[in-house]
């Protein structure tokens, strides 16, 4: 019903991308990919556990969605460009979602060294989608150097303190070339209504559903509320009025006084 | 001794990345992984004929859950 | 998919009650009903035009919705109650959307005459659902008194400002044994679904698709907003947290120092 | 002289509401219409019979579109 | 510096009441009166403790500021009245603060029984200063039955959760022609200083200093926060604007290009 | 009353910073100099004017308040550092806020330009105030190469909008081990009030003053609200809390009933 | 047998306000206090002569801290 | 010919940065102010000795109202 999400010239018909972090198990993971009717899931990439049971390479694609590795956990641009080859090794793609952080405890991107990982990764021949924080020159540099989207933090990853900053995403998609995928903080279904509301042309989202209480049923509610936002945008809200505007006639009345 | 995801590990002298592979019981036929040698990416194409140095960080990483 | 609204006894299967007022043609009110799958729509009583061409109960009975007369523009009780009266006569309902404003400025309820309104039409066998405004204390009288739902506003009728005080709502929500139906306030999706995220049992919007620009699209956006908004409070959100969680493990980060 | 929704109007005496309707080109069986005498609702079943007195306010309602 | 509050005729040089509940003990109630500048303070009536050593009244006296009693903890029109009788008798005052509550839970007011209280105790000769929601049209019934000020919530008793809705206390404010003394909500300094820019003449404070770390630090606190709101408010401030608006000129730039 | 702010090792007893810029005249700067009680004015350095008329230094040098030479309208740390130095010539200060835009619209500071600039003027000897967007690990790599304070901002230059993203505010508070100066975005006394109660050190306000209807007023207002910002701050105030707690005793309610 | 706010006190039959006051050890000059009888307030010039009746419900209240 | 502050300007060779100012009737000695040279910092101890070269970019700054 609503236009598809083109990123790097791909069409995605959803414009809901999952993370597959914070699922307690396997199975509510693939069924929540049912659910959000997401075509996009993000991985990590760690060191092989020879012991672990169970892929999750194959439940995805027992989905058939496609993989985005991401470069979680990675304090410089070197290690992100590593781990980004590494992911194009082990996975057979050429796209990642960039992820260079400042630190632990805010788990905020690093703008110099997620500047400097992009550009390289672009040289690399990568389709490169940063998270970014919601600063929009840092998102208009990432374009100039050739990412493939923008994805601006709406709050810190994993808070569900929904968009603490309306005014910068907007600011970032009046500006942007390339789609703006808002990433991190999304903490329930209104969140996600209103990041499309402000123009965003899709949203990632973790912990909203994979540590809702139930997860299935979130990622059905944040499939509905990406729709419901794309048409709002599309449809023009009537503007904000301090004060009241009558929705019946004021004229008309009967006369009913004794 | 090689190091491997950090673990002091035996290996043969000559040993070449898919002899690691097999001796950690992972089947280098095996989607979804990837190999560095101290800190550079190790292609699959060059598994069974790269021989992987004595003191060597053999890092071998694969898909996992994350955000 | 979602449990029906239940209101006197009578299930909604649409969580959305629409609002007649501000669409510029009958055909896109039409149009509009169709979109939100309404099954309930409000209309005022005013004195007949003789010369009026189209009829809009025509448009809403040949959509299979019922009629849901309001009381807009009533200053007092009296008012109120006789033009209830008048609709019953003249639409064969015995329901009535209760409003009793204060003044013509901000068209906010008049807490004492609304309930006094109330009490009345509830002994006259009236199903009523009374416009209020967010007070927890006056929407739990008018629950006592025998009202079928409380529809506490948003925020001012045709203002678009969504839900002014989202606490207030919540107070009446965790108290109310009847249905909560956010009345007035909502501006776009995000809004609606948000209402529902705080427990409310459904909605009720006019300005917002009668006015926007688009208004089926609009219909459209806020019934999807409407069942996301649903799921999302089933599902059971993550709580907000002030700091980040890292979505992507930790541990398990391969050595790539040179 | 009766006064119908605020309009000064002629009605012979002894019209009925059914009288006064159909001099406004009416139909007494639109669905829809209510009518109120001097500030009292008129249900339908009385309007072939209930007169209207002179000086009457009468207000014919309908519903229309409203919030 | 700035114009005197003036309730009923009676002129305060300081624009803060302060509540005598919460504080732990008698000494430091009497080192916030003199921190806050406050020049009536509000008392509730209770039965005598014989055994109760140190006189509230005696503190307060000595201070040489005046009394308001309150009719708190009442929830009909009648025991409000009665408390008010009895509050004039002791105390010799014919001022009071009327509350009227729905519930104890919220404690917020009951506009029937609030409306109803102030309108007797109007008529037997009260100075009526009633705690009432933030709804515009109950404040102007409460003003039109002759109370001397009206004093909505910002948000509820003792929560520290500021102005929950500003919108309708800017409405109170643009319609009033009593004073208009913020009531319940103030957690801290900055909360007080926006009371007194949406046009607010007065606020009262007991918990935001009473339960304070440092009462008598937060009383000097909130006397200033008032003082520079009623500034801020005569001073005009700028208008809120989307986007920047430079500071420094654009033009006369030095050419430092090599 | 409250302690001074120390930057570099200088003792201001002040907290405010005034910008200069917006004043229609010179003779209202002054005045509202003396009203902020500002020791610290800002300026901006621009191609003489051998026609200009009144000088500004005189104004500033007249009330007995140092200079501080700011770098707006730089878009790159080479310019940025040039004119730094061209205003350590003529100003005979090596303090500077250092400004490095990323473009004309939002007045959005650069981040990689912003750091380059600060790290080559530390260097050569400069205490370095930055004016920094509310990017927490920005204001740590701007303490780390040794700037001797952090001024992030609260909302655009000009825009009056307060502290957009208090969350961002306190998480580079509770890093800092620089003064943390609230940049850009105060309206009016609230904001200035909210700053230093998340834990700002100081304020720098231009347009909310210069641009205010009453400047001096305006300067009188933020002076009051930085100093009860301070003292709240310290006062240590309660805690939000959802429901109500009783400022008044529930038990020794008198018996009234008939 | 009164009931002084709250608690069953025993009273010789004609005793007055002041009299309860007394017994109470609470001084009728005392400023601050007011007392009702049976849910009707007794002003202060009525004490000294005011009995009160068997049963009678006496509240005596003063200013206690609050909000 | 030099550039003053963007203005084509004539000097005479050898005119130093002293004679500039002088030229521009801006006193040498006024506090506040600087020059840079070709995007150099000039400082003011070199000015009565510094020449401006022919076609030089002379800037002349001083401090202006700004945030």
């Amino acid at each position: 019903m609503t236009p598809p999400l083109v990123i790097a010239g791909r069409e995605l018909r959803s414009r809901l991308l999952l993370g597959t972090g914070g699922f307690a198990r396997l199975q509510s993971l693939g069924e929540a990919i049912d659910a959000s009717q997401t075509e996009l899931v993000t991985v990590a990439m760690r060191r092989i556990d020879p012991a672990a049971q169970g892929s999750l390479l194959d439940v995805i694609r027992s989905r058939g969605v496609d993989v985005l590795p991401n470069t979680a956990g990675c304090f410089t641009a070197r290690d992100a460009v590593l781990t980004a080859r590494l992911a194009r090794e082990a996975l057979e793609t050429d796209w990642v979602k960039l992820e260079v952080i400042g630190d632990e405890r805010t788990l905020l991107p690093d703008a110099l060294e997620l500047l400097a990982a992009a550009e390289q990764l672009v040289d690399d021949g990568f389709v490169v989608l940063p998270y970014t924080n919601d600063d929009p020159v840092l998102a208009r540099r990432l374009e100039d150097v050739g990412c493939a989207a923008v994805m601006p933090l709406g709050s810190p990853i994993g808070s569900g303190m929904g968009i603490a900053n309306p005014a910068n995403i907007t600011l970032i998609v009046e500006q942007a070339h390339v789609p703006v995928i808002l990433d991190a903080g999304v903490g329930t279904a209104s969140d996600a209504a209103l990041a499309m509301e402000l123009g965003c042309d899709g949203v990632l989202c973790a912990s909203a559903i994979s540590r809702a209480a139930d997860p299935v049923a979130m990622a059905h509610a944040i499939r509905h509320a990406i729709e419901a936002g794309v048409l709002a945008r599309g449809a023009g809200r009537i503007a904000r009025r301090t004060h009241a505007r009558a929705s019946s006639p004021l004229e008309g009345m009967p006369e009913l006084a004794e | 001794m090689i190091y491997v995801n950090g673990t002091p590990t035996d290996a043969p002298a000559g040993a070449t990345i898919h002899d690691v592979l097999v001796g950690l019981r992972i089947d280098p036929e095996t989607a979804g992984i990837a190999v560095a040698i101290d800190a550079e990416v190790a292609r699959r194409g060059v598994w069974p004929t790269h021989t992987v140095p004595d003191g060597a960080r053999v890092e071998i990483v694969t898909a996992t859950q994350g955000g």
